[in-house]
C-alpha cells in the first residue's frame, strides 16, 4: 500500500492489514472490536475509499523521488520505532502476562469496569460512565452527515 | 401652628413654581411670572408670620441617607439668624420678582427666567433653612447652579457664555475647599449638625481644630466673592439686572456671610483672623477698583465686594450679628440701587455707560431720587440704614483692630467717592446719547418695588422697629459695642466719623468729577493711575494665563502622552507584538501538508523525549 | 500472547502510515494512511486494555472507530469537491491553504 | 412567594431575548412589527426591574438580604456545581433597575432613531439588553459570567457593523481589551471556586457564607483577588488600562454605547462589590493601595485629559472614564459607607453617561460635528435640547438633586475616615468636570451661532429634540432625580446587604455619635 502506487491495490492492501488487526482483537479477546473492525473498517470505510478512487479515476502518477526533508524524516521515524523496541525490551518485567476474566461477570459501576469480552460489558460503558462522549459522538456524526450534505451541495450550484 | 409645615411651605412654594414654570409654562411666560410671584408672596407673607409668631428656636431633621457611618439628613435650624434672613431674602426676592414682570416684558425667554428666579429662592432658602453642613452643601451648590442658569440668560452673547462658566468654576473651587472641610467636619466633631455643632462647642474642654475652619471658609470665599475668588462677580453682570440684584443683594453673597455667621462656633482665632484680613483688604481694594469701570452695574458690582468685605470683617472680628445686620440693610440698598439701575438701563434701552447717560433726573425723576436714597444709605449718610449698620461695625474695629479701622474707614471714604461719581455723571447734567434722551420714567411694576426698598433703606436700620426674635441677633451685640464706645469715650470721635468719610467723599468726586462728566476725569488727568486701576491687580490675567499656558498645556501634554503611549505603545505596541507571533505563526502554514507532518514528526519526538523523562 | 508482541505490532503499523503519510503525495493514500495509524492506535488501546484489565481502552477504541468513520466519510467529501475544482489529487499541487 | 417573585426575574431576563431572537429572522421591510415587539422586550424588564425596586423590603425577618431566590438545574449541578440561579439583593437590586432603565432608554433611542437593518440592530440590543438583566440578577457565578459575556458580544457586533468613524480599529481595541479582561476575571473567578472544595458550587450566597466563615488569608486568595481586581478593572477601565473605552464609545452606535457605558460597564464594579471584595476582604485590603493610586490616575490624569478634548464623543467617553475613579475608590474604602456611595454613583453614572451618549448623537444629528470648537450658538434653535444637555451635565459633574451628587458625596466621607489626604486631589474631580463639562455647554449651546453651523443648517434646517428622543431623555432625568431627591429609598436597601458583607471587618470604624 504504502509501497504500490495504484490506489486500487494500496486499498486492498489495506483490507488486508485491516482484518489482520481484526484478527488481532480478536486474539486479544475483544470479540466485539473485532466484528466492529471488520463491518466498520474493511465494510464500510474501505468500500468508500474504492468507491471514490472509482469515481475520481486517478490514474497512476508519474514517480517523482521524495525530498531530502522527507527521507530525513521518514529514517528519524523509522529510528524512533527502533528506539521504542529498545526500550519496550529493556524492561522485560513489565510484561507480565494478563489474565483472562470470566466473560461473564458483570462489574459494579462504581469501580472501574473490568476487561469483559462480553458485549453487555460495552453497552454498561457507553450508558453509564460515557454516556457524554456517547452523546457527543451522535452529534459528531450527525455534524458531519450535514456537512457532506453541505459540501456536495455547494459545489453542485457553483458548477451548474 | 406646626412650624414644620410652614418652614416646609416657605422652602417648596418657590420649587413648585419653578416646576410648573419648566414642565407647562416654557412658552406662557406672563402666566409663569404670575405663578413664579405667587409663590414668592406666600413664602413671603409665611416668612413674616414665622418671624413674629415663631419666638423659639426651633429644629426638626429627616433622615436622608443611611450608609454605615454614613448618616445625611435634610432639617431645619430656625433661630433669630434664620428668621431674619428668610425675612430678607423672601422679601426682597418678592420685590424683585415684581420688578423682574416690569424689566423683563418685553424677554421672549421669561418663562425660563422666572423658573431661574424660582430655582434660585428655593436654593436660597435652601441655605437659610438647612440644619446641617451638608445639606447647606446641597442648596449651597444649588445656589450655584442656579445662578449659572441665570447668569445665562441671554446666552447667545459671548459674555453671559463666559461669565456663567467662570461663576460657576470660581464658586466650584470654594466648593470644593468646604467639601473637604465637611469631611473633616463629620469625622472630627462626628456630626455636622449645626445645632449639635453649637452645643458641642459650648462644652468645655472643646478645642476647634483650625484646619477644619480654614478649609470651610473656602466655600465662603467663593461664594461671596472673596479675594481671590472675586473676579466672577464683577463678570456675573452679563446677566439681566434683577438676576444681579438677587445675586448681589439679597441672596448669593449674602450666602457666604449667612454661612460664616451658621458655623461661626467653629472658627477658631487665626481663621477670624484670616477672614478680617480678606474683608477688610476687599473694602479697599474693591473701592479702588470701581472708580476704572464706567458700567454703571460693574461699579454697583464691585461696591458690593465692597461692603461684602465690611460684612466678613464683622464675622472676623467676633460680631456675626452686627455682619447679618449689614447684610439685611445691604440687601435692601443694594437691591434698590440695582433695581434703580435696572429701571435706567431699560429707560435708556441697554445703555449700560454711565458716560453716555446724564441728565436722567429730569426725565425720570422718580427712579432718580429713589437711587439718590440707595446712594445715601450705601454710603452711610446719618439716618438711613446703611448709616447703623456700617458704622457699628467701623466701631468693632476701632476697638478691636486699628488697622482694620484706618481700612474701613478708607473704604467708607472710597464708597462715597465712587458713588458720588456715579450718580453726578449719570444722574446729574445733560443727556449724552441718544438712548439716554429718549429715557422714560418706568412703569408701575419697577417703580413699586423701589419705592418699597426704598422705604426699607431708610428705615430698616432701626432694631427697635424689628420683630423682637430677630432683634435678639442685633441687640446683644450693639450694646456691648456701644459700651466699648462709651467706655473708651470715643463717641464724639464717632459722631464726627459719621459724617467726615461720606462728606468728603461725596465732595471731592463732585469736585473732581463734575456734574454730568463726559469724560472720565481720572482716565484725563491721570492715566496712568487709571490704567493701573482699570487692570484691577492683573487677577484676571493671571487667571486667563493660568487657563490658557498652565492648565491647558498640562491638560494637552497628558492627552499627547495618553494618545501615544497608553493608546499607541503599550495597545498598538501590544497589538503588534500579537501581530508578530501571528506572522511567525503564520509561516508555519505553508498549505503544504508534508510540511505539517514535519511538525507532526517533531512534536512525537518531543513527547517520546518528555515520556522517557529527558526533561 | 504479550503485550509486548502487540505494542510491537501497533509500532510497526503505525511507523508504516506515518510513512505512507509522509511519502505519498496521492490524497487518497494519505487518507489511507492516517487510517492505517488510527488502526494501529486502536490495537495499542486494546492492548493496553487486557493489560490493565479495563474496559476503558476498549471503549474508547468504539469511539475512535467512529470518528475515523466520521472523519473518512468528510475527508472524501472534501475530496472529492477538491477533485471537481481542481481535477487533481496530488498533495503538492494543492496548497491553498496558505493563503 | 419567592417562587412568585422569581419567576418576574425569569420574565425581565427571558422576554429580550425571546424577542430578540424573534426580531433576528424578521423581514427588514415590516418595521412596524419589529418596532412593537421590540417594544415589548424593552419595556418588560424595565417594569419588572421597577416594580422589584418597589417591592423590595429592606430587610426580612430571617436577615436573609437576597430575595426572589430561585434556581434551576441546568444538569451541571451535580457535576460542577452550576445552576441557573437567580436573586436580588440590595446590591443587585439598583443595577438591576438601572439595566432596566437604561435599557428601555436605549431602545426607545434605537427604536425612534432607525437605523438601517433596523431588525438586527434592535435583536442584538435586546440580546445585550437580556444579558444584562440575568448578569445584575444572577446569584450564580457562573451565569453571572455567561450574562455579561452574552451581552458583550453584540457589543463588538453593533461596533462593527453601524459603528461611525474609526469603528474598525476601535472595535479591534475594544475587543482585545475586554476579553482580556473577562478572560483575567473568569480565571479568578475559577479561582474562587476551586478555593472552596468542600462546597464545590458556584453559588454565590453559598461561597459567601464559605468564605466568611474560613477566611481566606491565602496567597492564593491574594493572587485571587488580584486577578479580579485587574480582570474587572480592565472591563471598568481602570488607568492605564482606559484606551479601549473612549474611542470604542466615540465609535459605538448610540444605544449600543448608551447600554455600554451606562450598565455593562458597571459589570466589573458590581463583581468588586458583589463578589471579589466581600469574599476575600483581607486579600482585598492587600490590593488597595494599589487601587487607590489607579483610582487616582482615572480622576486626576484621564480628567486633565479629558479637558484636553476637542471632540464631544471622545470628550463624553473619556469623563465616563474619568468617573469610574470615584466608583474605585468608594470600593477601597471597603466600608459600608464607601461601597454604598459606590453603588449609587454606579447606578447614577450609569444613567447620567446614557444621557450624556444619546444627547451627543442628538447633538451630532443638528450639527454634524462633534468639534467643540466648531460649533457654538445651538440653544438658539433647538433650546429644549441645551436644556437637557445641561441638566446631563449638570448630574454628570454631581450636582445636587441628581443621584451623582449622593454617590461622590458619600464616597469623600467615606474616604475621608481612612484616607484623608486622598480625599484632596479625588476631590479636584469636582472642578475638573465643572470646567470641561461647562466649556462643552458653552460651547455647543451658549455664544453666537458659529459659522460652520450657520453653513450646516442652510441646507439642512435645524430642528429642536424630537419626542422619539425626549422620552427616553426624560426616563433617565426622571429616574436620576427620584434618586438624587431622596436617596434614602435606595439608601437602606443598600445599607441592609451591605452591612451583611461589610460590616465585620469594619468592625474598628468609630461610632458615629449623631447628635439631633
Amino acid at each position: 500500500m504504502v509501497v504500490g502506487r495504484n490506489p486500487v491495490n494500496g486499498a486492498m492492501f489495506m483490507i488486508l492489514s485491516l482484518v489482520g488487526v481484526a484478527g488481532l482483537f480478536v486474539l486479544l479477546n475483544a470479540f466485539f472490536l473485532a466484528v466492529l473492525q471488520i463491518l466498520v473498517y474493511a465494510g464500510a470505510v474501505m468500500v468508500l475509499f474504492l468507491f471514490i478512487v472509482m469515481l475520481l479515476d486517478v490514474d497512476v502518477v508519474s514517480k517523482r523521488s521524495p525530498g531530502n526533508l522527507t527521507i530525513a524524516a521518514g529514517t528519524v521515524s523509522v529510528f524512533l520505532l527502533g528506539l521504542g523496541f529498545v526500550a519496550l525490551l529493556d524492561r522485560p518485567q513489565m510484561l507480565p502476562e494478563p489474565t483472562l476474566l470470566a466473560p461473564e461477570r458483570l462489574p459494579s459501576l462504581e469501580t472501574p469496569m473490568a476487561f469483559v469480552t462480553g458485549i453487555q460489558a460495552y453497552g454498561y460503558s457507553l450508558f453509564t460512565k460515557y454516556m457524554l462522549p456517547f452523546q457527543m459522538t451522535g452529534l459528531l456524526l450527525l455534524v458531519a452527515m450535514i456537512g457532506i450534505i453541505v459540501l456536495s451541495k455547494r459545489f453542485e450550484n457553483k458548477s451548474v | 401652628m406646626d412650624w414644620t409645615k410652614v418652614f416646609l411651605s416657605i422652602l417648596l412654594l418657590p420649587l413648585v413654581a419653578a416646576l410648573v414654570n419648566m414642565l407647562f409654562l416654557r412658552r406662557n411666560g406672563t402666566t409663569a411670572a404670575l405663578v413664579s410671584i405667587t409663590a414668592a408672596f406666600f413664602s413671603m407673607v409665611l416668612a413674616m408670620i414665622a418671624l413674629f409668631k415663631c419666638t423659639e428656636r426651633y429644629s426638626v431633621s429627616f433622615p436622608w441617607l443611611s450608609l454605615g457611618d454614613f448618616q445625611a439628613s435634610m432639617g431645619i435650624y430656625y433661630n433669630p439668624m434664620t428668621a431674619t434672613m428668610l425675612f430678607v431674602v423672601t422679601f426682597v426676592g418678592f420685590l424683585i420678582h415684581v420688578f423682574s414682570v416690569g424689566y423683563m416684558s418685553d424677554d421672549p425667554a421669561k418663562g425660563r427666567f422666572f423658573t431661574g428666579l424660582s430655582i434660585f429662592m428655593f436654593s436660597m432658602l435652601g441655605i437659610v433653612l438647612a440644619d446641617n453642613l451638608i445639606m447647606m452643601f446641597v442648596f449651597w451648590e444649588l445656589v450655584g447652579f442656579s445662578s449659572y442658569m441665570l447668569i445665562a440668560h441671554y446666552w447667545n452673547t459671548e459674555e453671559a457664555r463666559s461669565a456663567c462658566k467662570k461663576a460657576f468654576i470660581m464658586n466650584r473651587i470654594g466648593d470644593f475647599g468646604m467639601l473637604l472641610g465637611i469631611a473633616w467636619t463629620y469625622w472630627h466633631y462626628k456630626t455636622v449638625n449645626l445645632q449639635a455643632l453649637e452645643v458641642f462647642s459650648s462644652q468645655p474642654g472643646f478645642v476647634i481644630h483650625g484646619g477644619i475652619a480654614l478649609l470651610l471658609i473656602c466655600g465662603f470665599i467663593g461664594k461671596s466673592a472673596q479675594f481671590p475668588l472675586h473676579t466672577w462677580l464683577p463678570d456675573a453682570m452679563a446677566g439681566p439686572t434683577p438676576v444681579s440684584a438677587l445675586i448681589h443683594a439679597a441672596t448669593m453673597v449674602a450666602a457666604g456671610i449667612y454661612f460664616l455667621c451658621r458655623i461661626f462656633c467653629i472658627l477658631d482665632a487665626q481663621t477670624l483672623e484670616v477672614i478680617v484680613w480678606l474683608g477688610s483688604g476687599m473694602v479697599v481694594y474693591a473701592g479702588i477698583c470701581a472708580f476704572a469701570q464706567t458700567d454703571i452695574k460693574k461699579i454697583l458690582a464691585y461696591s458690593t465686594l465692597s461692603q461684602l468685605g465690611y460684612m466678613a470683617a464683622a464675622v472676623g472680628l467676633g460680631f456675626p450679628g452686627l455682619a447679618l445686620f449689614h447684610t439685611t440693610t445691604h440687601a435692601f440698598f443694594k437691591a434698590l440701587l440695582f433695581l434703580g439701575s435696572g429701571s435706567v438701563i431699560h429707560a435708556c434701552h441697554h445703555e449700560q455707560d454711565i458716560f453716555k447717560m446724564g441728565g436722567l433726573f429730569k426725565k425720570m425723576p422718580l427712579t432718580t431720587a429713589l437711587f439718590a436714597i440707595g446712594t445715601i444709605a450705601l454710603c452711610g449718610v446719618m439716618f438711613t440704614s446703611g448709616y447703623f449698620s456700617k458704622d457699628a461695625i467701623i466701631e468693632v474695629a476701632y476697638f478691636k483692630n486699628t488697622p482694620v479701622f484706618i481700612l474701613l474707614i478708607l473704604g467708607a471714604f472710597l464708597t462715597a467717592g465712587y458713588m458720588g461719581r456715579l450718580f453726578y455723571v449719570a444722574f446729574l447734567g445733560s443727556p449724552k446719547s441718544q438712548n439716554s434722551e429718549h429715557a422714560h420714567e418706568s412703569g408701575f411694576f419697577m417703580l413699586v418695588s423701589l419705592v418699597v426698598l426704598a422705604g426699607m433703606s431708610l428705615i430698616g436700620g432701626y432694631t427697635q422697629g424689628w420683630a423682637p426674635f430677630a432683634r435678639q441677633l442685633v441687640s446683644g451685640e450693639l450694646d456691648t459695642v456701644h459700651h466699648q464706645i462709651v467706655s473708651l469715650q470715643a463717641e464724639g470721635l464717632f459722631s464726627v466719623l459719621g459724617i467726615l468719610p461720606w462728606a468728603i467723599g461725596f465732595a471731592i468726586a463732585l469736585l473732581f468729577y463734575g456734574i454730568g462728566a463726559k469724560k472720565d476725569a481720572l482716565q484725563n488727568h491721570l492715566p496712568s493711575v487709571y490704567s493701573f486701576v482699570n487692570q484691577k491687580l492683573w487677577f484676571d490675567e493671571i487667571y486667563g494665563f493660568y487657563v490658557r499656558n498652565v492648565q491647558q498645556r498640562f491638560a494637552d501634554i497628558l492627552n499627547f502622552c495618553d494618545v501615544v503611549l497608553v493608546g499607541g505603545l503599550l495597545v498598538r505596541g501590544t497589538a503588534g507584538l500579537v501581530g508578530v507571533v501571528g506572522m511567525m505563526a503564520r509561516s508555519l502554514h505553508v498549505g503544504n501538508i508534508h510540511i505539517y507532518v514535519y511538525w507532526f514528526l517533531a512534536g512525537l519526538i518531543i513527547y517520546w523525549s518528555f515520556a522517557m523523562g529527558y526533561f | 500472547m504479550t503485550l509486548h508482541s502487540v505494542i510491537l505490532v501497533a509500532g510497526i503499523l503505525f511507523i508504516t502510515g506515518f510513512l505512507g503519510v509522509l511519502l505519498r503525495r496521492n490524497t487518497l493514500i494519505v487518507l489511507m494512511s492516517v487510517e492505517l495509524m488510527l488502526n494501529a492506535v486502536n490495537l495499542a488501546f486494546v492492548g493496553f486494555s487486557r493489560y490493565n484489565n479495563t474496559m476503558d481502552g476498549a471503549v474508547f477504541v468504539f469511539f475512535i472507530i467512529t470518528v475515523a468513520a466520521a472523519e473518512v466519510a468528510v475527508g472524501l467529501a472534501i475530496l472529492v469537491a477538491l477533485f471537481r475544482r481542481r481535477q487533481t489529487v496530488m498533495l503538492d499541487t494543492i496548497n491553498q491553504l496558505k493563503d | 412567594m419567592d417562587a412568585y417573585y422569581s419567576s418576574f426575574i425569569y420574565l425581565a431576563v427571558f422576554v429580550p431575548l425571546i424577542t430578540g431572537l424573534m426580531l433576528l429572522p424578521m423581514n427588514t421591510s415590516a418595521v412596524n412589527t419589529t418596532r412593537s415587539i421590540a417594544l415589548v422586550g424593552f419595556v418588560v424588564p424595565c417594569i419588572v426591574s421597577i416594580w422589584f425596586a418597589f417591592g423590595f423590603y429592606t430587610s426580612s425577618a430571617s436577615g436573609e438580604v437576597y430575595q426572589a431566590l430561585s434556581s434551576v438545574d441546568l444538569g451541571l449541578e451535580g457535576l460542577l456545581g452550576i445552576s441557573l440561579r437567580f436573586g436580588l439583593n440590595g446590591v443587585s437590586m439598583p443595577m438591576f433597575l438601572l439595566a432596566g432603565i437604561v435599557g428601555l432608554a436605549s431602545g426607545l433611542y434605537a427604536i425612534a432613531t432607525a437605523a438601517h437593518r433596523l431588525n438586527l440592530y434592535l435583536a442584538l440590543l435586546l440580546i445585550m439588553l437580556s444579558g444584562l438583566m440575568g448578569t445584575f440578577a444572577s446569584t450564580d457565578i457562573f451565569f453571572f459570567y455567561f450574562f455579561h459575556e452574552l451581552a458583550l458580544i453584540p457589543t463588538f457586533i453593533m461596533i462593527g457593523i453601524w459603528g461611525g468613524q474609526g469603528r474598525r480599529t476601535a472595535a479591534m481595541e475594544m475587543a482585545v481589551y475586554l476579553t482580556l479582561g473577562a478572560m483575567i476575571s473568569l480565571v479568578g473567578l475559577i479561582m474562587l471556586y476551586a478555593q472552596a472544595p468542600a462546597i464545590k458550587t458556584f453559588n454565590l450566597i453559598e461561597l459567601k457564607k464559605y468564605f466568611q466563615a474560613t477566611g481566606g488569608a491565602t496567597v492564593l486568595a491574594d493572587n485571587t483577588f488580584a486577578m479580579l481586581l485587574f480582570g474587572f478593572g480592565i472591563l471598568v477601565s481602570l488607568w492605564p488600562f482606559h484606551s479601549w473605552a473612549p474611542r470604542g464609545y466615540a465609535a459605538a452606535p448610540s444605544s449600543a454605547a448608551m447600554l455600554h457605558a451606562g450598565v455593562l460597564k458597571k459589570f466589573g464594579l458590581y463583581g468588586l462589590i458583589q463578589i471579589a471584595a466581600p469574599l476575600l476582604p483581607i486579600a482585598g485590603s492587600q490590593w488597595i493601595e494599589v487601587l487607590i493610586w489607579l483610582a487616582l490616575g482615572n480622576i486626576v490624569v484621564i480628567g486633565f485629559i479629558t479637558m484636553a478634548q476637542r471632540d464631544l464623543k471622545l470628550m463624553v467617553g473619556y469623563s465616563s472614564v474619568m468617573h469610574m475613579g470615584y466608583i474605585f475608590l468608594g470600593i477601597a474604602t471597603l466600608s459600608v459607607a464607601g461601597m454604598g456611595g459606590a453603588i449609587l454613583l454606579m447606578f447614577a453614572h450609569g444613567l447620567s453617561a446614557a444621557l450624556m451618549f444619546m444627547l451627543s448623537t442628538s447633538v451630532y444629528r443638528r450639527t454634524h460635528s462633534y468639534d467643540l470648537n466648531e460649533m457654538g450658538g445651538l440653544g438658539q434653535q433647538a433650546p429644549l435640547l441645551a436644556g437637557f444637555f445641561i441638566a446631563a451635565t449638570m448630574a454628570n459633574i454631581g450636582l445636587p438633586g441628581f443621584a451623582n451628587f449622593w454617590g461622590e458625596f458619600t464616597i469623600f466621607i467615606a474616604l475621608w475616615n481612612q484616607y484623608p489626604w486622598v480625599v484632596v486631589p479625588a476631590a479636584t474631580g469636582v472642578i475638573i468636570s465643572a470646567v470641561y463639562g461647562l466649556r462643552a455647554v458653552a460651547n455647543i449651546f451658549f455664544g453666537e451661532v458659529s459659522q460652520s453651523l450657520k453653513d450646516y443648517s442652510k441646507e439642512h434646517p435645524i430642528t429642536d429634540i424630537r419626542l422619539g428622543e425626549r422620552v427616553p431623555a426624560i426616563i433617565l432625568l426622571v429616574a436620576l432625580l427620584a434618586v438624587g431627591l431622596y436617596p434614602k429609598w435606595m439608601g437602606d436597601k443598600l445599607e441592609s446587604a451591605l452591612l451583611k458583607d461589610y460590616a465585620k471587618p469594619q468592625a474598628v470604624a468609630p461610632a458615629n455619635v449623631h447628635v439631633n
